[in-house]
């Protein structure tokens, strides 16, 4: 409760005082939007902690063997994510909705347990250190670069290539008879919504002394498609909201000596989820502003006659 | 080498026996109802309760567990899906929901010890515990240098019966041909006179059940019965199995079940234990990539 | 509000610090009298911590209460605010920013995982603030919490007996008793705790002349570990190292029994807990840990905890709970002889970290001193499960 | 020549598809593709279109061969489809689904969206202004069903929507798969129009359709398929009175069907053949009756204050437009979708607040349009649903074996799962299955909707038994005049409002009636 008060009362201080708390906001925004592009072009892809894992595993090592600047580092994470995001995407991409969802918790599985807990140079299950971590002065890379990406993927939605993610995500077989390549522009979001990961995944690890690795596993991955549903998916915004709420929530919830947080927590998600089915953001943005023609829902917008 | 074939034939049942109820509510329902692993620790912890801190027979509180899962399946159906229908939600909708109820059931449980709200419910908190010996008779033979443990023994021939059971069950009973109507095509089957709403509601009541008899049996063959056995040990490996047998066929989940226990030991044996799981999940990856409709799901090709 | 408060009680502090000025003859006079001792624990209460975190804030609270009781701090109140982390290293370092930076805390506790600490304890160094770990006990906490940077942490502390003493100790004691040949090391690779101790565990062997026939990693989100427990016994060791914590020692232990293996199981703090020996019933028996505590303890400040603490909470303490009420008086010894002004914080907090490199009292773990790494430095106690869900002392190793 | 096709095959399993099918569109001609449900029609434009892989021979479009292309190449090379089940972006607006279909023409803007320069504003309104250009030549008023997102647009306005998307393709050929199919005359009429005007600009059309008036109207060339083969080619003229098209596929009673154009004496034969005596007026103890309902789905009110009754033994029509509301109002009396207001009895129980399950206990039973049989499911297993309510399973049994008898076509494939039936035997097997739930009212939703006139026959020859059998129908029906045909009463609806009622008769005499759906 005093989280809420201080918020309204003391703003300033609550920023100074919470540097940390903003930045996981910042990160996990990051995430939600990189969940946001392949949702948007129709994929049910989960493999976001593994190209986290990727960009974060990539900047420390480098910098702690090689003493790179970071933005070098963040930058070569962010390549790799997209590479290895190229090698995953050719032969699942024609998976389609939980089998998608069920290969890329595969591969990020696979890659967790099998490669890193196994590669010495990773610190396999001792994690790896980062001395250079800066968590109080990482914030501000974090939200300007948050703010970047959403700007630019609202712009991307708006172009020719957002609208043909549109219509492959509404139906694949009428988006051929357009002529528009499926195949190529679903792996073009799935590349970069590994890339988005892996930056978030390099920002991460250099806001925290340590890269834990099994904090890229599916519990995290179900939290990012948390974020981008509740917030709701068809619109830029909705992971980013998603994202805040849900990160937020616990803090909301803290009360001294009250050992029930999650119990309130999971009957505020369930609430959220009952009273606005879209997420938080519908389609056309806030929802209510929402003009009245708008669809409810895929479902209910069938031809009346 | 003997022992381990036993060992994957036991975690396989435990796996496809979790993996059944999972694939009931999809099958029909086309949703995860993620809900589910906690439905399982939670029939394995009231039972556990029940006899150790209300001093009940194993029977009955058996019974008790598996009703109270049953009632825990109306809960997800009344709560968490019925009304994401009502408004017509997405199917993906329903991942949320049901995630919020399983959170507040995990901690219902972890919050459960002396002196809280829940200590009614269960005392031993994020403690792990085991059903003290004697609960159920638990003789262990070793037999030509193999080890058989009654209650992992058992296991066995349980998953076998009620699978053949509910098999027989969805396959030839009025009941079974109403439910795969319902889920093919509910427009269809509500114009047939079924009342569409009752026959999720028993679907999800049936799986929820069936989560907890898993639950149960569980805590008995693996001796660990704790806030989480469900969310960490079984939640994803349940996914794995129902894939790889193939949404929504329950002979799948069952074939699945067995085949991850497989691939798991031989991992194990062949590539060493450190890889092993890495090894299953790859495996997982691949099945997916060559064969994307499980083993006994049918080829999906849509109609232009 | 918690910041209304802190600067009510700032100000009063300042009225009478002027006061203090003024009435020269007043000698210092006690400038704690009516003060608040600001402490903040970040415990897992929820999560995979919350077989310890609950434990940890059971005893603190009881330390609290009978220090306040009995007059406080040099009549300065301690006021203890107890956050949870839900087990997640980043809500852990937030709440360590917000306890130090908002709170205003005089000095914090925890946390109580280790991957949480290696991230919360730089940071409360660079902010120096004092840090008492009350719980962890993986390697590269206390003095390089910043691993792999040498430069010794002067802020953080730990009152819980480390692996990197504990199992080595076990193993020497073991060894002298049975001089065994052989053994095999189960360890969850996928969980630092566990990890850390396989890391010393591989360390240690060879010394005592033990050849490590086989480390055998798993997950620890493996549901059954049979496949495991059949190799390592197929390898037919004297001893088999576990060195996880929750359910897995009971769960190997069980089912090693039960293939017929009957060597003898050694481990780390995982194995501390009645709960643990409780699960493996039977099957534990024998197991043998090296505890920071042992229930068992007659002498006064254990017994005196023990009495008390059933009486607070009707049920017996564990391990955790003796090391967070250790914690507190700790802090509070080192608060008595720091003569903190309750004006300016950073000097406070200065003054207390240098207090507490001088501790030296008696506690449930036993006479306590900080090392010269800010470790403890405390006799160690070999325990073995005795069958029935308790633990029977079998040697006890005074600190060199 | 712009389309080749070589000696195209193309088998699913043991099913012979498309048997080897070679035949030639014309440049700037209109071709009909006919042929029976069944006949490969559909998969022979998907073997064209690149959606399922050929096994044989080759397709070419002048010079670009399109077989071993993926789809999006060869819509890119200009061969534009509709889909016999319109596939619309339906969360979309009107607009949004044209321009998408302009993306092969479009340069790709997403540096220039990323910079957010203006020249994809000066882009993006050039596409716009094409997009309302493409929806007015369809006939769609951009300004109102443009902001619409597609999914709500009206059933034909969905089906002209889809056209104005493949247009934005400019393509060198457009293949139309059931245009019209669901339309009743006048709306086809209006199809009829538009695909000889597109034509008229020089667009090569390769038209699919059942209606032998459209077909034989627009094409000059027809092609025939039957079993995968090319059973005719040739002038509309020698097609339709070639015998071997007859028998495969006109029917009997189809000449007169292709014959029917304005002006025939058609209709006067038509009332010399049956008797005068009707009933007209509503009758006075209805078993339904309707009391000024209104449905809305979402924002739109599909339907308006409706009323009517339906007495015990009579065959009662709802005719009227796609989009009318007259699914609508069947839909909402089984009670698949929710009355807003008005009153719905049926035979004493209150449809409004009852389940679908409780109404059809009590006898209402409605055959879905759409075919809605399980798929999965063996034709058996279908009729032993139908029989869920029913305590004595023997005697249910007995019921479904004589069903059965009365559709033998049915017993012939009792083991066979339902998805393999033709689109005329899945009819007849909604219809039986409707009839084991022992109906006394049976609500029929375009019963012949996507059949070849010989199926249509036979269904209607089904109706009337079931009928004669004592049977309340309501029927929905577009085919307007088969429907007057057997219906003692009619009311005929306009968005979702009541305009006329009256006697089948009546009605096929009322010129206005005639005008707007009896395409004369």
């Amino acid at each position: 409760m005093d989280f809420i008060l201080q918020l309204v009362t003391d703003p300033v201080a609550f920023y100074q005082t919470h540097t940390l708390l903003i930045a996981e906001i910042g990160i996990n925004s990051i995430l939600a939007s990189s969940m946001f592009v392949v949702l948007y072009s129709g994929q049910l892809s989960l493999a976001a902690p593994g190209f986290m894992a990727i960009g974060a595993y990539t900047s420390v090592l480098m910098g702690n063997y090689w003493n790179t600047p970071f933005a070098l580092n963040l930058l070569v994470g962010i390549l790799l994510a997209g590479v290895v995001g190229v090698v995953v995407g050719l032969p699942v991409l024609r998976l389609r909705g939980v089998f998608l969802a069920i290969a890329t918790i595969g591969f990020i599985e696979a890659l967790s347990l099998g490669v890193i807990l196994n590669v010495p140079i990773t610190g396999e299950g001792l994690g790896l250190k980062n001395p250079d971590a800066d968590p109080l002065g990482g914030i501000n890379i974090v939200l300007a670069s948050l703010a970047v990406i959403v700007f630019l993927l609202w712009r991307l939605t708006q172009g020719r290539l957002g609208h043909a993610w549109d219509a492959i995500r509404q139906d694949e077989l009428a988006a051929l008879s357009q002529g528009i390549p499926v195949a190529r522009y679903k792996m073009i979001a799935f590349v970069l919504s590994a890339m988005l990961a892996g930056y978030a995944g390099g920002l991460e690890s250099h806001l925290n002394f340590f890269v834990d690795p099994t904090e890229y596993g599916v519990a995290r991955t179900v939290q990012v498609l948390t974020f981008a549903v509740l917030g709701g998916s068809g619109n830029v915004l909705g992971p980013v909201v998603g994202a805040l709420f849900l990160t937020t929530l616990p803090e909301i919830v803290r009360v001294p000596n009250f050992d029930y947080r999650d119990v309130i927590a999971g009957a505020i998600l369930i609430l959220v989820i009952i009273f606005r089915p879209q997420g938080i953001v519908g389609r056309g943005g806030l929802a209510i502003i929402r003009p009245r023609w708008w669809p409810k829902s895929r479902s209910s917008a069938s031809a009346p006659g | 080498m003997g022992q381990q074939v036993l060992n994957a034939i036991f975690i396989g049942s435990i796996y496809a026996l979790f993996a059944v109820g999972y694939t009931l509510v999809f099958g029909v329902l086309d949703i995860l109802n993620l809900a589910h692993s906690a439905v399982f620790m939670l029939g394995a912890a009231i039972t556990y309760s029940l006899v150790v801190n209300y001093h009940q027979s194993f029977a009955v509180a058996c019974v008790l567990g598996i009703a109270s899962c049953a009632v825990m399946g109306l809960v997800i159906e009344y709560i968490c899906l019925r009304p994401l229908r009502r408004r017509r939600a997405p199917p993906i909708a329903a991942l949320i929901s049901t995630i919020g109820l399983a959170l507040i059931i995990v901690a219902a449980v972890e919050q459960g010890r002396q002196g809280s709200i829940f200590s009614w419910l269960w005392v031993d908190g994020a403690n792990s515990v085991s059903f003290p010996s004697g609960t159920v008779p638990n003789p262990t033979w070793h037999v030509g240098g193999l080890t058989l443990e009654a209650t992992k023994v058992a296991i066995v021939p349980v998953t076998v019966a009620l699978m053949l059971v509910l098999g027989y069950f969805i396959r030839f009973t009025q009941f079974g041909r109403g439910l795969r109507a319902v889920a093919e095509n509910p427009r269809a089957a509500s114009l047939m006179g079924l009342d569409v709403d009752r026959m999720i509601t028993l679907t999800v009541v049936l799986s929820s059940a069936l989560g907890g008899a898993a639950g149960i049996l569980f805590g008995l063959a693996i001796s660990d019965i704790s806030p989480y056995i469900g969310r960490d040990n079984l939640e994803i490996r349940g996914l794995a199995v129902i894939v790889l047998g193939g949404m929504g066929s329950i002979p799948g989940a069952v074939a699945g079940g067995y085949l991850l226990g497989a691939i798991e030991v031989l991992a194990l044996v062949v590539f060493g234990s450190n890889v092993r799981a890495g090894v299953a999940f790859a495996a997982l990856f691949l099945m997916l990539v060559l064969r994307p409709q499980g083993l006994f799901g049918a080829q999906v090709h849509e109609r232009l | 509000m918690k910041r209304e408060r802190v600067i009510l009680v700032f100000l009063a502090a300042l009225v009478l610090a002027a006061c203090g000025t003024t009435s020269s003859s007043g000698g210092g006079g006690n400038a704690y009298a009516g003060k608040t001792i600001k402490l903040g624990a970040i415990l897992s209460i929820t999560g995979a911590g919350g077989v310890y975190g609950p434990q940890s804030r059971d005893g603190m609270k009881l330390a609290v209460d009978q220090i306040n009781k009995s007059g406080g701090v040099n009549g300065a109140m301690i006021d203890l605010t107890v956050n949870d982390d839900a087990s997640l290293k980043a809500q852990s370092a937030q709440l360590a920013q917000t306890m130090i930076q908002q709170d205003q805390d005089l000095a914090l506790l925890g946390p109580t995982l280790s991957n949480s600490a290696v991230g919360v304890h730089p940071l409360a160094e660079s902010l120096k603030t004092p840090i008492l770990a009350v719980s962890t006990t993986g390697i590269h906490i206390v003095p390089d919490c910043n691993y792999p940077d040498e430069t010794p942490c002067k802020y953080v502390f730990r009152d819980s007996l480390g692996e990197q003493t504990a199992i080595p100790d076990n193993i020497m004691a073991y060894a002298q008793d049975a001089h065994p040949k052989t053994g095999v090391l189960l360890v969850a690779q996928d969980d630092k705790f566990s990890s850390d101790g396989g890391t010393i565990v591989q360390k240690t062997v060879d010394q005592y002349g033990i050849q490590l026939l086989k480390v055998i990693k798993f997950s620890k989100t493996e549901a059954d570990l049979s496949p495991y427990v059949t190799q390592a016994v197929q390898l037919k060791p004297d001893v088999i190292f576990i060195t996880s914590l929750g359910a897995i020692p009971a769960k190997i232990m069980t089912e090693a029994r039960n293939e017929g293996w009957t060597g003898q199981f050694l481990g780390g703090n995982g194995f501390n807990t009645a709960t643990v020996s409780k699960q493996a019933g039977a099957a534990g028996k024998g197991a043998r840990s090296a505890s920071a505590w042992y229930i068992g303890n007659t002498f006064a400040s254990n017994a005196d905890f023990v009495n008390a603490y059933r009486a607070a909470y009707s049920k017996d303490p564990d391990q955790f709970a003796a090391q967070g009420y250790t914690g507190i008086k700790i802090i509070a010894d080192a608060a008595k002889r720091a003569n903190l002004t309750f004006t300016d914080l950073a000097g406070d907090r200065d003054k207390l970290r240098a207090a507490l490199e001088t501790v030296n009292i008696d506690t449930p773990l036993g006479p306590f001193q900080f090392t010269s790494t800010h470790d403890v430095k405390q006799t160690v106690w070999i325990i073995q499960m005795d069958g029935a869900g308790g633990f029977t002392l079998v040697h006890e190793i005074k600190p060199s | 020549m712009l389309l080749r096709l070589d000696d195209l095959r193309r088998h699913f399993g043991g099913v012979h598809a498309v048997d080897g099918v070679s035949l030639e569109v014309e440049k700037g001609s209109i071709h009909g593709l006919i042929g029976p449900n069944g006949a490969g029609k559909t998969t022979l434009v998907n073997v064209v279109t690149g959606y399922v892989r050929t096994q044989g021979g080759t397709a070419w479009l002048e010079n670009d061969k399109l077989t071993g292309r993926p789809p999006h190449r060869i819509a890119a090379l200009g061969v534009a489809r509709t889909f016999q089940n319109i596939r619309l972006f339906g969360d979309l607006t009107a607009l949004e689904n044209v321009m998408i279909g302009m993306h092969t023409r479009l340069h790709d803007d997403t540096l220039a969206q990323l910079a957010t320069l203006p020249i994809f504003r000066r882009d993006e309104r050039s596409v716009v202004n094409d997009a309302h250009k493409l929806m007015e030549t369809v006939g769609l008023d951009p300004s109102e069903a443009g902001r619409r997102p597609a999914g709500q647009l009206p059933y034909g306005d969905q089906r002209r929507l889809e056209i104005a998307r493949a247009l934005a393709l400019r393509p060198r050929l457009l293949i139309l798969d059931e245009p019209a199919a669901g339309m009743n005359p006048s709306e086809k009429q209006g199809i009829r129009e538009l695909i000889e005007r597109l034509n008229a600009d020089g667009l090569t059309i390769l038209l699919i359709d059942h209606d032998m008036r459209l077909v034989m109207g627009v094409c000059q060339r027809v092609s025939v398929l039957n079993f995968g083969r090319k059973i005719a080619d040739g002038v509309p003229q020698e097609v339709s009175t070639d015998t071997v098209v007859i028998d495969a596929y006109l029917g009997s009673g189809a000449e007169k069907e292709a014959a029917r154009a304005p002006g025939t004496t058609e209709l006067r034969d038509l009332e010399r053949a049956r008797p005068a005596l009707r009933r007209a007026a509503e009758p006075e103890e209805a078993i339904l009756d309707v009391q000024d309902v209104w449905v809305s789905y979402g924002a739109i009110n599909a339907v308006r204050g409706v009323s009517l009754r339906v007495a015990e033994g009579e065959v009662v029509a709802l005719i009227g437009a796609n989009g009318a509301g007259k699914s609508t109002i069947l839909n909402a009396l089984s009670g698949l979708v929710p009355i807003a207001s008005g009153t719905a009895i049926f035979d004493g129980l209150d449809l409004i607040n009852a389940k679908p399950s409780s109404i059809v206990r009590r006898g209402l039973v409605q055959v879905p349009e759409g075919r809605e049989i399980l798929g999965r499911q063996t034709v058996l297993e279908n009729l032993e649903l139908a029989t869920w309510t029913r305590r004595d399973r023997a005697a249910a049994a007995k019921e479904i074996e004589a069903m059965m008898g009365r559709f033998p076509i049915l017993g012939q494939r009792r083991g066979l799962r339902a998805n393999t039936l033709s689109g005329g035997e899945r009819q007849l097997l909604a219809i039986a299955r409707g009839l084991l739930a022992k109906p006394r009212l049976l609500l029929l939703d375009e019963p012949s909707l996507g059949l070849a006139p010989q199926m249509v026959d036979e269904v209607f020859a089904a109706i009337d038994e079931i009928h004669r059998g004592g049977t309340t129908i309501l029927l929905v029906e577009q085919n307007a005049l088969r429907a007057l045909e057997i219906a003692d009463r009619a009311y005929v609806l306009e968005t979702g409002q009541i305009q006329l009622t009256g006697s089948g008769q009546d009605l096929l005499h009322n010129p206005a009636v005639r005008m707007a759906y009896l395409g004369g």
